[in-house]
């Protein structure tokens, strides 16, 4: 299984666990991951404005170096996971966006959304399966109650993400079923953490997050997870709740047996 | 040749005063075949019509064309008027010359002129009329109700009360519906089962009325007054005519672990059940899924405990067909799942429920006996968050939820509020709503009662999450009256979900070939002047399946149905429309695109035998047209790619005479 | 060329389904609205009973428009009749264009027993347009000349 | 106060139709930030269709936004006021001297551990 992998510009500084960590599954688990040559930053947080052209550039050309090297391509951090597949979907469904992100571009045929977009979740759900993953186990954190943090870039808009149920969603918590531990359900895992006011207004994302984290701990947390390196951030600086925060690839690494190598 | 009179009307001065009638008459004297022509003040009057009857007989017409005003107002009379000389009625054509010529035009030679031209094409119309007939067929005089609840009780009793033998079919062990599981009526407030029950057994006693309860409509073959249905009737395990109901086996099932669906799924029934207290018929019923005999072969504890050897391990479904005149659809409606809108954490929290719950949680036969307790640690819940509008009145573009404002959850949601708010005055109600909708005699009044009476909070508003943490409710609403986000500690959410019709709607109104609209609720003949009948001749609507309604509604609907199907069945024979198709079998080559644009499976296809020119035989496909259920619209005879369906009364022969006597 | 000097007067041919538009056109007489006397109607039970064949026919015979008229879509007497016409319209009368008989020459409209107005105004703006396209002289070569 | 060529302007790039709101008020129930918000989402969409922009593009609301999208995933009516929001906004840091965050500001926000990822975001939500 060979695919085209964007990490985006915070795995490979601030949130480099989250990468090393997923490289070192993969490779466990037979995927290939193949970073695209040069890929640029998705910008973070999608551009919703019809208008808006320069802005979703970037992530059109990942999305053409995909479909060009013939793969599909699999994000690993929320926002970029967003932005791609928002973009991709405009691509596809608007055709002035397609043809004047093809005039920027200098493309002979505007790109419509050929390439498949997919997070590394939904990669371990529909490509490998939970089944199979949980045979992969070697370390099951059996015991360990877990609540797992889908935020709003994995989910939303549901329509246009088609990740999961964007109000009742399982892919994260069959992701923890399937390593040996015990998820939590709780109401605020796809609730926003507040991390885009942690830059201008603290207070707000002080209160964002320690609301999520509290929810969390009152259903029996003793660990949360998510891809969003913001996320991450925000729960673990600005809560005040002491739950502690680790990205999904860490606890996969740990289960598959491979954190040591990462 | 044709033998036809002309009758030009003045209408008084309506026709007169813009159409020269006597020139009309003239000219139309030279049309071939027009042996009499004439002109009178009002053709319409008796005097007009003898005028007519008179010529018939005289001149021995055997067509006749009136020009007078349009076919809709006295296309009747005038047949009727031929048809008592003897002149097959379909032998006479209306031109239309005052709405669409006297009235229109004010120039006399224009008018004039036109009035002729009409006259002629209708006189070329006549020319290849030809005597029509209406056809006959009998009428079964047997009606069948599918769906035994409020809708369909009342529609077989009132049909039953004519003197007519019907048949119920219920897919559930009992009848009673949706009613049967609720606790008080708005607006009066008066106990569902106090109401419901004596219908129930008044259905049951009812020596013209024969229950098929945990039965299913197999197959519906025939047509108006002579439908061919196959009801299946569902293994029970139990033999219905033994049984005698006295539930010692229900309490002897050692498999108790069943949810029991008539309390939602919020208590435990055994694998042998009788569904509630009041079931009509009073059977116990096994389900397989469950039942430990079933699963494993050991058990077989409630046939060693009943005492008249009522258990059967072994029974197969039954199928009965019968011969039925008349259809009523009567299959409800049920509350949509509330699990895709879990903002509301419906599947996060038992204490978030829907009103068909709460509904059981303030029932005295419910799981707490009528003690609203709250299901998570069956404590007295003290704030209560109502939420109205849950999937209902949605944007097309939103896949979960209906477009429709579902009717019935206003008056609900009110009884609710204002009857937690009397049993219990300790306890906050709020109600978050969007717009209060309580059209209907004493509704408006009786939601005022809960608001100054009662002091139940209405706040114009809707809830945007419900977080479940340590043992309450965290509800985010807003309150749009005050601008102002309001955060409530609730003890118990209710989710006022929308209602959609009935699963086994879809798949029946196929069978029916009965119409659909988009939310799968049946549609009616006409909205305004024919809302108890489907398109489909012979098929009746009777309750939610047609649309969402409450229980006033909902009676008054069935006892229209019944009105309906009375007047069909009280037919010895039913005359139909001879403007009908009919296929021409020796130009049919059993191609089928008729049958496919057919909207009432009029057509059916036959094998016949055909005489060959060399006189051998052939057996060849070929198209027919049932008349009792065709309705004329013709459809099918420019689907025929060979020419073979055409239309009585609007042949293509016809319509072209018209065109070209038009385009002269 | 006394052709000049005369007004022309197009000939007009509207087929309307007995339910919605036949009811329509009474209504519009029973207000008094007036449209041209170019305008004549052929009363049919369905708008999915016109044939293609009587539409040529009329073009054949000298027509200079041919109109239907039917319920609107989701009214039809029979369900469904107004679609099949519609669908079957949209194919023909693209084939006539193709054939030289102008898109303006031909028209489905949906006017209900209600809308008399609608109906009237229909038939106006369907003259002038068959009056600015002129006589419909395509098919004069073929025509059958009646005698 | 009707301000039409804006209101057209902001309709335009935000693709939304306001009309089609039935006012239930589920987008601002739903709003985690609701309460450092000046107008609510609700007020977006009743205001931009009323054509009354220039108080919403003066207020605070528009830096407040935490671009969750709640308010889109759960109106019943798909009117999805984020993109109104986001369009206002965009109506502001667009003009001259608009823009809300500055590159010199950014030093002193920053802390160790600080995702990339908050500043990228938070000037192509806040600055042209």
């Amino acid at each position: 299984m060979t695919y085209s992998y964007y990490p985006g510009c915070t795995l490979k500084t601030k949130a480099k666990d989250l990468d090393r960590y997923a490289r070192a599954s993969a490779a466990a688990l037979g995927i290939e991951l193949r970073e695209l040559p040069d890929w640029q930053c998705c910008g973070g947080v999608y551009p919703m404005a019809k208008d808006e052209i320069a802005t979703k550039l970037s992530s059109v050309r990942a999305l053409i170096a995909a479909r060009d090297a013939g793969t599909d391509l699999v994000t690993m951090c929320s926002a970029c996971h967003n932005v791609l597949k928002q973009v991709n979907h405009d691509m596809a469904a608007d055709e002035n966006v397609a043809a004047k992100a093809a005039n920027y571009m200098k493309l002979d045929e505007p790109y419509r959304g050929e390439t498949k977009v997919i997070h590394f979740l939904e990669l371990l759900r529909d490509e490998v399966g939970f089944d199979e993953l949980k045979k992969r186990v070697v370390k099951p954190l059996t015991g360990v109650k877990i609540a797992p943090y889908y935020g709003c870039l994995l989910l939303r808009p549901g329509r246009v993400m088609g990740f999961d149920d964007p109000e009742n969603p399982v892919v994260i918590e069959n992701f923890i079923r399937a390593l040996g531990a015990t998820p939590v359900i709780w109401a605020m895992r796809n609730e926003c953490c507040g991390g885009y006011a942690t830059l201008e207004k603290k207070e707000i994302a002080e209160k964002k997050a320690t609301a999520v984290a509290d929810n969390a701990l009152a259903n029996g947390a003793q660990l949360m997870i998510t891809a969003c390196p913001l996320c991450l951030y925000n729960l673990t600086k600005n809560a005040q709740s002491g739950l502690p925060v680790k990205y999904f690839t860490e606890l996969l690494a740990e289960a598959l047996g491979v954190k040591e190598d990462a | 040749m044709q033998r036809i009179g002309v009758f030009v009307c003045w209408c008084g001065s309506n026709i007169a005063g813009t159409v020269d009638v006597k020139q009309v008459a003239e000219m139309l004297k030279h049309e071939p075949g027009v042996v009499f022509s004439t002109d009178y003040q009002y053709m319409c009057s008796e005097s007009g019509q003898n005028l007519i009857k008179d010529a018939i007989k005289e001149y021995d017409l055997t067509g006749v064309v009136v020009c007078s005003c349009s076919p809709r107002m006295h296309e009747n009379t005038f047949r009727k008027a031929a048809a008592s000389v003897g002149l097959n009625p379909y032998m006479v054509e209306i031109a239309n010359i005052r709405e669409q010529c006297s009235w229109i035009h004010k120039d006399m030679p224009v008018g004039t002129a036109k009035a002729v031209i009409l006259g002629r094409a209708a006189v070329a119309k006549v020319h290849l009329n030809a005597p029509l007939t209406a056809g006959e067929s009998p009428v079964a005089k047997r009606a069948l109700v599918i769906g035994g609840g409020i809708a369909g009780i009342q529609t077989a009793l009132d049909i039953a009360e004519a003197g007519f033998p019907v048949d119920i079919v219920e897919k559930s062990p009992t009848i009673g519906g949706k009613m049967a599981q609720l606790d008080k009526t708005f607006p009066t407030l008066d106990c569902a089962a106090c109401i419901l029950t004596p219908k129930m057994v008044e259905a049951a006693q009812q020596e013209k009325i024969n229950i098929y309860a945990y039965s299913e409509v197999d197959s519906v073959k025939g047509f108006v007054g002579n439908f061919d249905v196959t009801i299946r009737r569902k293994a029970r395990f139990v033999k219905e005519d033994l049984c005698t109901g006295c539930g010692l086996c229900t309490e002897k099932c050692p498999m108790k672990k069943v949810p029991n669906e008539f309390n939602c799924g919020m208590d435990n029934r055994s694998a042998i059940y009788i569904p509630f207290a009041q079931a009509v018929p009073k059977v116990a019923t096994i389900d397989a899924s469950y039942c430990i005999k079933k699963k494993t072969g050991k058990c077989g504890l409630c046939s060693t405990v009943c005492g008249v050897g009522a258990i059967d391990y072994d029974q197969k479904d039954e199928f009965i067909e019968q011969k039925y005149g008349a259809i009523v659809v009567a299959t409800g409606f049920e509350p949509i799942s509330v699990e895709k809108f879990d903002e509301f954490a419906y599947s996060q929290s038992p204490d978030v429920v829907t009103s068909l719950e709460y509904e059981r949680l303030m029932n005295a036969a419910g799981p707490t006996s009528g003690t609203l307790l709250r299901p998570s640690d069956k404590q007295h819940p003290h704030t209560i968050v109502f939420v109205q509008c849950v999937g209902s009145r949605c944007d097309a573009k939103n896949e979960k939820g209906k477009q429709y404002c579902s009717k019935v959850c206003c008056m609900y949601t009110a009884k609710h509020a204002m009857l937690t708010r009397e049993k219990y005055p300790d306890t906050d109600v709020y109600v978050f709503y969007i717009d209060v909708r309580t059209p209907g005699k004493n509704f408006d009044e009786f939601y005022r009662r809960a608001v100054e009476d009662y002091g139940v909070h209405y706040i114009k508003g809707m809830v945007g999450k419900v977080v479940p943490e340590n043992g309450k409710l965290k509800v985010q609403a807003s309150d749009l009256l005050a601008n102002e986000q309001l955060h409530i500690d609730a003890d118990m959410v209710v989710l006022a979900a929308a209602i959609e019709p009935d699963k086994s709607a879809r798949p029946l109104a196929t069978m029916l070939t009965a119409s659909m609209d988009t939310n799968d609720f049946f549609t009616e003949a006409h909205p305004k002047l024919r809302p108890v009948e489907s398109p489909t001749a012979g098929v009746f609507l009777s309750g939610m399946c047609q649309g969402p309604k409450d229980i006033p509604d909902t009676v008054s609907q069935a006892s229209a149905c019944a009105a309906k199907v009375i007047g069909l069945l009280s037919k010895d024979k039913l005359t139909g429309n001879p403007c009908v198709a009919h296929s021409d079998e020796l130009l049919c080559n059993g191609c089928s695109s008729c049958e496919k644009v057919c909207p009432y499976g009029a057509i059916t296809y036959a094998d016949k035998e055909f005489r060959m020119p060399d006189r051998t035989t052939a057996v060849r496909r070929v198209a027919q047209v049932n008349p009792a259920v065709c309705q004329g619209c013709g459809a099918c005879t420019v689907a025929c790619p060979s020419g073979a369906m055409d239309l009585y009364g609007f042949s293509n022969q016809q319509i072209m005479a018209e065109v070209d006597a038009i385009c002269k | 060329m006394q052709v000049e000097n005369k007004e022309f007067k197009p000939l007009i041919v509207a087929f309307c389904c007995n339910w919605c538009s036949y009811a329509g056109a009474d209504l519009a007489g029973t207000n008094r609205l007036n449209y041209p006397a170019d305008v004549k109607i052929i009363r049919v039970p369905c708008s999915c009973r016109v044939n293609p064949l009587f539409i040529l026919r009329a073009f054949q015979r000298g027509a200079d428009g041919v109109i239907i008229c039917g319920c609107h879509p989701g009214d039809c007497h029979y369900t469904t009749g107004n679609y099949y016409a519609r669908r079957r319209m949209t194919l023909l009368f693209s084939m006539l264009d193709y054939l030289g008989i102008e898109k303006g020459r031909t028209r489905v409209e949906w006017v209900s027993a209600a809308e008399g107005q609608k109906f009237a105004e229909t038939m106006n703006s369907f003259v002038e347009t068959i009056r600015s396209l002129g006589e419909n002289k395509r098919l004069e070569d073929l025509r059958c000349k009646t005698e | 106060m009707e301000n039409t060529n804006l209101k057209e302007r902001i309709l335009e790039i935000s693709g939304v139709n306001p009309r089609k709101c039935m006012k239930c008020g589920k987008c601002s129930a739903t709003c985690p930030n609701y309460d450092e918000m000046e107008y609510h989402p609700h007020q977006f969409v009743d205001m931009v269709e009323k054509g009354n922009i220039e108080p919403l593009m003066a207020s605070e609301s528009l830096w407040t936004c935490l671009s969750c999208f709640a308010c889109v995933e759960r109106c019943p009516r798909s009117v999805e006021p984020a993109k109104l929001i986001e369009a206002v906004r965009l109506a502001v840091i667009r003009a001259q001297g608009g823009n809300h965050l500055k590159p010199q500001d950014i030093p002193d926000k920053l802390d160790d551990e600080l995702p990339q990822q908050a500043i990228v975001s938070a000037f192509r939500k806040y600055s042209k």
